[in-house]
């Protein structure tokens, strides 16, 4: 008798982002006593890598799948197969343009960058040159994090002017050079926003390589360096999702759907700001990771 | 005499067929081991997932095996694949043309960039890899401008995603499920390898790639030859973005990069000589399964992706190994 | 007079050819020990067996009498064996010394190499051998004659007790190769055995004092040089006498002009030259290494881009700019260096051949008449004695005179009308060389206009209809052919310098 | 004569001089360019910034440099960097040791694993595409299975990231604080062109790249003398792990992928060429900054990031031509 066995397509898996969902992935899979495999493509450009990564999941004939869609579209046949092989399919991070996914458990990234825009114009004076390092032009996390932030300060905080929107792959050393090419180009720069955790330690290197001083700094995700950099005061705050409440969640609404029971259309496992004077709170540290 | 020499042909020949029927060795290996391993490997479903999975980089690695056998390089295949993708949804969905012209639009712009690089490479004489690199970033760049930085869909044109995951031969054989876009992966190998073998511009592909200057000075147009495998290369991941287009039912701007390492990868597992000169597409078509079949039935054995990558690496190199042993041996 | 070395029923074979079929060969201390043999009968193969560089499938080597295997080049220098390779085995992107000293350079403190004394070795060297190249100079820009005497330069640099000499004065002419026997005999007296292989026979009476002959991979026998007959070791050789013809100039009064060249010029190495070539006439081209002959050909072919002059092709200007319009107007090429710009080495016979042909076996689509291009390939080589287990044999794995037919056979099925050979016979076995001359001589009566270029003087003179003589870029003189000249007149038209040479290089 | 030899041979010396220097002449042009076009760009922050923006790649190129040389590739200088960075971590803070041990530990591995792929290369005879590919691919997962999937920090040993970011040269001078990792570039870089003019390994490599054969059948060890060259580029790599990981005060496992053929367009847009036997490490050096430069002042201009690849692509492919038309003019 097998395992009930959940594999977890991710849209990631070397981050620390990814390796949270995991842990979560994981913990809830040992409390329900299922096997739970996780597994992503390098970069979140890499669509077809991971219809191939859907495709061969749904080979092993799993009793669910979670799936976190790079496209919202491109991966509807393979799960119209899974639906048609009664396999439910949990989306987490982002949705699908369909109704198959059971559930989605997510963050709701534009409103998460809207607050870390009220947080950034509340910090800097509602008035000043704003910059963004955003790690991916086209991804969905990357559009809605750029845009929530964007059109937050369009709409509420008219004099705040976004000066440089650049991109760098989540990679902190690229991200760190770009970081710094806008810190030449805009001596009176008052705020930087890093729209995931390689972004926002690229600013954070950036200004400390640089010595610029009075910066506010809004990050993105945990980690230790990020932690470190509030800790620090280098960085005056960033959103956090819940990664591993996500890979929980996910791998719990999988277990509820093979036994059939109905789920909400959506789980959101919600996002907070975090700061020096909150991150060692028991509910803010919960959310942090590593 | 005669006798000996006529003996001797026929032995070098029937060697040359056992050579390719062996090439595959390593991936006969693979298959008899994934089989053995896991039940599910050899489903029909994860067969035909590992057909696809081939067959973009199939199309791709064959495109960039014509370059290769000139002695050349391209790394631009992927971006350029991507590049025709986005071409094809702006003429299908943007500009709402029939299918038929969005086919002819991608492969003809796939055709022309491969034309402006051969041009580059052949009568400006820049070295192809700065010249396909060069490529590589200006499509990459231009496919984000060109569709704005988003995904275009091909929902308003229905026939689109046939291209890649309908299947003609599932509908007159039904037990045989085998999408469109391998089909199209075949036909092609089958094509390009008639063309390197058969026909004069496989013929001078070949002279390139051994010694270009012996070519010129046999009166052989050289610059005119190189261009045009570089524009059939080109016309070729044209194919390409078309059956990724259509699988993804999308034109993903922002992919591409990195698609021309798995590429030459196939290519230079197939047995193709990155000095030029030498290569086949039958090897190619063996290189890319090589790879597809790997990562599958690894993914099929739940390994740990960290560890996957390391098994890929080894097999690639012990692969590679065990051809030319076997190689040697003959 | 002591043994250097026995070899004893050497065997080798490689796919498809039984290369070496039990040879013995020995050479003693102080003498020049003389290997012949058709093209592809197995000579080079045999001292490639003793350099190291194949192993014996069957047989021994003995040095000094003590059996030895020699696994690598490596081992073969330190048993005092050296080889000067028949076919150039030089790193282009190097100087002239630091090839002839490569793995032995002089070393300075802190591991660094002392370019000075190197260059001074090499300096030495050149001028022990009475030559001047540039040690400095790279070895890419050095024609092949000069590449030639690099190679000799840098096994001459070794010191060692047995030196093989595989073809060594095949692209040197008669002065060069005078130089190089005074430095045979300086070796000689120094107690140096040398393998001599050569397909020129008057320098085996020169130089030799013992031959031995191979045919077929099979030993056929040794011989005393001095006593011998040229003829006797020739049909040691072909198995056959071979008949000695003259050239037969044709009256060619009405014969139209062919190829007319005006004024070509192309820096210094071209200057002004012109000349005509009529339908059925062989222009024999003469001069010293330098001369400028191959330049004048590539000018022709449109493989370089010539400074000034025109070339006209059966009364038409011909506008040739690169070796494509060439062809098309009816010329063709036949390079002096096969390997780098002759032969696809890695592509089969039939390949080659079709080279500059596919036009006329391909049909509208490009498709090629693979089977009937076989066929007229195998008709070539048949007809040229090309030495290959089939038409598909890879042209690397042929000996070097059969890869010589092979570029000939190219141009042969081309059937052009104007036909430049530089150096055709570099590397051909004698059988084949008169086999060549009988070719060239049928191709001027069918009415071919053909330019011969060679730095063989006797060879010049029993093929030219007209012989003209180029020295330092500039045409000299055109002399009549056959009898009526002299060597000596072509060597005094070939060091016809230009008094201001060295004001004009400023 | 003997006047027209020598007054050749001093042209020849001349012009190879000034070409080196009109090597740069792209390099120049960007920079005057830049500082037309925006006061920011001639900053000493800046201009600071550009210098350790090329620290990383540059150091791979250097070792890059040596192997192209030889004619052969490596795709491995990316993930290496990063698995001896994870090495340098594990040994530093997991292991606690002291500093010098997780340099020698870093550059040793790195020389190590060069040496795995110079074996491979060498002795066994695989293709350098295939075998550093494969290493790629090895290191890559193991990077991740030893750190965990996780970045290893460096707060346990303080020192550590003055390496990259501390100036030695600042506390001398001032008024020009020229970041360590940049100094570590440059003293590498003379190092290298040091080992490839004046020494035996040097010598060995251009004879390697030029004709191997007639290396080997002169009687140099060329197994030996290949697996030394990549030793040595490993052991370089093993160094640009260092840098990163100082830099970024972290060893991240999931870094590197691409940075190879970041290294390698630096040495072929500063004129080394692929098919081996000839090469610079200055121009390696001008090629990387012509890199960093390009994209520095294109983002200090804020061009859209999709032009700046446009731009990119084309500036490479007009840098290399105009470096070889101006070469053909001499
Ligand atoms: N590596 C090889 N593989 C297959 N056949 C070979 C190889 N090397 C030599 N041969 C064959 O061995 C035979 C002897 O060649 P070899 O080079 O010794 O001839 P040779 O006497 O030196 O001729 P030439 O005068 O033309 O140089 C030829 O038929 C040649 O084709
Ligand atoms: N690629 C080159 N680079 C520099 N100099 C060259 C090159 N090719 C030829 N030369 C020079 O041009 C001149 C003419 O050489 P060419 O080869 O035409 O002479 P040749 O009469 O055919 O003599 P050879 O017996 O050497 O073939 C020589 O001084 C030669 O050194
Ligand atoms: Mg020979
Ligand atoms: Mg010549």
């Amino acid at each position: 008798q097998d395992k009930t066995y959940i594999p977890l397509i991710s849209k990631g898996f070397q981050h620390q982002f990814w390796q949270a969902v995991k842990a979560g992935a994981d913990k809830a899979a040992a409390e329900f006593n299922v096997e739970v495999t996780f597994e992503g493509p390098d970069n979140e450009t890499q669509v077809d890598k991971q219809i191939d990564m859907l495709s061969a999941a749904l080979a092993k004939n799993p009793q669910a799948i979670g799936f976190a869609a790079l496209d919202t579209q491109a991966a509807i046949p393979l799960l119209k197969q899974a639906q048609d092989a009664k396999i439910p399919v949990i989306a987490f991070d982002s949705g699908v343009d369909s109704d198959i996914p059971a559930t989605t458990a997510t963050t709701d990234n534009v409103a998460a960058a809207a607050l870390a825009a009220d947080k950034m114009a509340e910090l800097i004076g509602d008035a000043g040159k704003v910059a963004l390092v955003v790690h991916d032009q086209t991804s969905r996390t990357g559009i809605d994090r750029r845009d929530g932030f964007v059109n937050q300060m369009k709409a509420k905080h008219p004099n705040i002017e976004i000066v440089d929107i650049q991109y760098g792959g989540g990679d902190q050393l690229q991200s760190t050079e770009i970081a710094k090419a806008i810190l030449a180009a805009n001596s009176d720069l008052k705020g930087f926003f890093g729209a995931n955790e390689g972004s926002a330690i690229g600013i954070v290197n950036a200004i400390k390589e640089t010595g610029t001083k009075g910066i506010t700094v809004i990050g993105y995700d945990s980690g230790t360096a990020q932690k470190q950099a509030i800790k620090d005061g280098v960085m005056a705050g960033a959103i956090t999702q819940n990664p591993v409440g996500i890979g929980y969640e996910t791998v719990k609404a999988a277990v509820a759907a093979i036994k059939g029971e109905t789920l909400p259309k959506t789980i959101d496992t919600g996002f907070y700001w975090y700061d020096k004077t909150n991150m060692d709170s028991p509910e803010i540290s919960a959310v942090l990771y590593d | 005499m005669t006798l000996t020499v006529q003996n001797e042909i026929k032995k070098k020949a029937s060697s040359g067929v056992h050579q390719k029927l062996l090439a595959s060795a390593s991936l006969i290996v693979m298959l008899i081991f994934f089989s053995l391993a896991s039940d599910k490997f050899l489903q029909t479903s994860n067969l035909i997932g590992i057909l696809q999975a081939t067959s973009v980089n199939g199309v791709l690695a064959v495109a960039v095996t014509m370059v290769i056998i000139t002695g050349g390089i391209d790394l631009s295949v992927g971006t350029l694949m991507t590049f025709t993708a986005v071409i094809a949804g702006v003429v299908l969905t943007y500009l709402g043309m029939p299918l038929p012209l969005g086919i002819v639009a991608a492969i003809g712009t796939g055709a022309l960039c491969g034309f402006v690089s051969g041009t580059l490479i052949a009568r400006m004489k820049i070295p192809p890899f700065i010249a396909t690199l060069g490529m590589m970033l200006i499509l990459k760049g231009l496919s984000l401008v060109i569709s704005g930085t988003k995904p275009i869909y091909f929902n308003g044109t229905p026939g689109f995603s046939q291209i890649s995951t309908g299947s003609l031969i599932g509908t007159v054989v039904p037990f045989l499920p085998i999408p469109n876009g391998v089909l199209v992966l075949f036909v092609l190998a089958v094509f390009v390898a008639f063309i390197l073998n058969r026909t004069a511009l496989g013929r001078y592909t070949f002279a390139l790639g051994s010694n270009e200057e012996a070519a010129r000075l046999s009166g052989v147009n050289t610059d005119f030859w190189k261009v045009c495998v570089y524009s059939l290369s080109g016309g070729i991941c044209g194919i390409a973005g078309l059956i990724i287009a259509s699988r993804l039912n999308s034109a993903q701007p922002a992919l591409g990069l990195g698609y021309e390492l798995d590429a030459i990868a196939a290519v230079v597992i197939g047995g193709t000589s990155l000095a030029g000169g030498r290569g086949s597409v039958l090897g190619t078509i063996i290189g890319a399964f090589i790879m597809s079949v790997l990562l599958n039935g690894l993914r099929i054995l739940s390994v740990a992706q960290e560890w996957q990558t390391v098994v890929t690496g080894m097999i690639i190199i012990l692969a590679v190994y065990a051809d030319m042993v076997r190689r040697q041996r003959m | 007079m002591h043994e250097l070395i026995k070899l004893e029923a050497i065997d080798k074979r490689f796919p498809g050819v039984h290369a070496l079929k039990g040879v013995s060969f020995d050479l003693f201390a102080g003498e020049v020990h003389a290997l012949m043999g058709e093209n592809g009968a197995g000579k080079s193969t045999l001292m490639k067996v003793l350099s190291g560089i194949w192993q014996p499938d069957g047989g021994t080597i003995r040095i000094a009498g003590e059996e030895v295997t020699i696994p690598s080049p490596h081992a073969a220098q330190a048993l005092g064996i050296g080889m000067i390779h028949q076919e150039l085995a030089l790193m282009n992107d190097l100087t002239v010394a630091q090839n002839i000293f490569i793995g032995r350079e002089p070393r300075k403190s802190f591991w660094r190499l002392d370019e000075a004394a190197l260059n001074q070795a090499a300096q030495d060297i050149f001028s022990a051998m009475n030559i001047s190249i540039d040690p400095r100079a790279e070895v890419r820009t050095l024609s092949v004659a000069q590449q030639q005497m690099v190679e000799i330069a840098k096994s001459l640099s070794h010191k060692s007790r047995v030196l093989v000499m595989d073809e060594p004065t095949a692209a040197l002419n008669d002065k060069e190769v005078h130089d190089l026997f005074t430095i045979i005999e300086r070796l000689k007296s120094e107690g140096v055995g040398i393998v001599y292989i050569s397909h020129k026979m008057d320098e085996i009476k020169k130089i030799a004092d013992r031959v031995t002959v191979m045919r077929d991979g099979a030993y056929v026998g040794t011989v005393k040089a001095s006593d011998t007959p040229i003829s006797t070791i020739i049909s040691m050789m072909v198995g056959r006498e071979l008949e000695n013809t003259e050239v037969d100039i044709p009256d060619l009064s009405d014969a139209p002009v062919a190829l007319e060249v005006r004024g070509l010029s192309r820096g210094k190495a071209v200057r002004d030259v012109g000349f005509t070539v009529k339908a059925g006439e062989i222009l024999g081209f003469a001069g010293l290494m330098g001369a400028g002959r191959t330049e004048v050909a590539r000018l022709i072919f449109g493989a370089d881009r010539r400074d000034a002059g025109e070339i006209v092709v059966h009364g038409k200007t011909a506008s040739i700019s690169s070796p494509k319009d060439a062809v098309a107007a009816g010329i063709g090429y036949l390079s002096e260096d096969r390997k780098h710009l002759g032969l696809a080495l890695g592509l089969d016979v039939t390949a080659n051949v079709g080279l500059p042909n596919l036009a006329h076996f391909s049909n509208g689509f490009g498709v090629i008449a693979d089977a009937k291009l076989g066929s007229v390939t195998r008709d070539y080589i048949k007809q040229l004695s090309i030495r290959t287990p089939s038409e598909r044999q890879e042209v690397r794995l042929l000996s070097g005179g059969n890869q010589q037919k092979v570029v000939l056979a190219k141009w042969l099925l081309r059937n052009c009308d104007i036909l430049i050979f530089d150096e055709p016979t570099r590397g051909i076995d004698i059988g084949a060389k008169s086999e060549i001359y009988r070719l060239l001589q049928s191709l001027a009566r069918d009415g071919k206009a053909i330019i011969v270029i060679s730095s063989e003087l006797p060879e010049v003179l029993r093929l030219s209809h007209r012989i003209a003589v180029m020295c330092e870029g500039r045409l000299t003189g055109i002399l009549p052919g056959g009898k009526a000249t002299t060597q000596e007149e072509i060597m005094h038209l070939a060091t016809q310098r230009r008094g201001e040479l060295g004001g004009e290089a400023a």
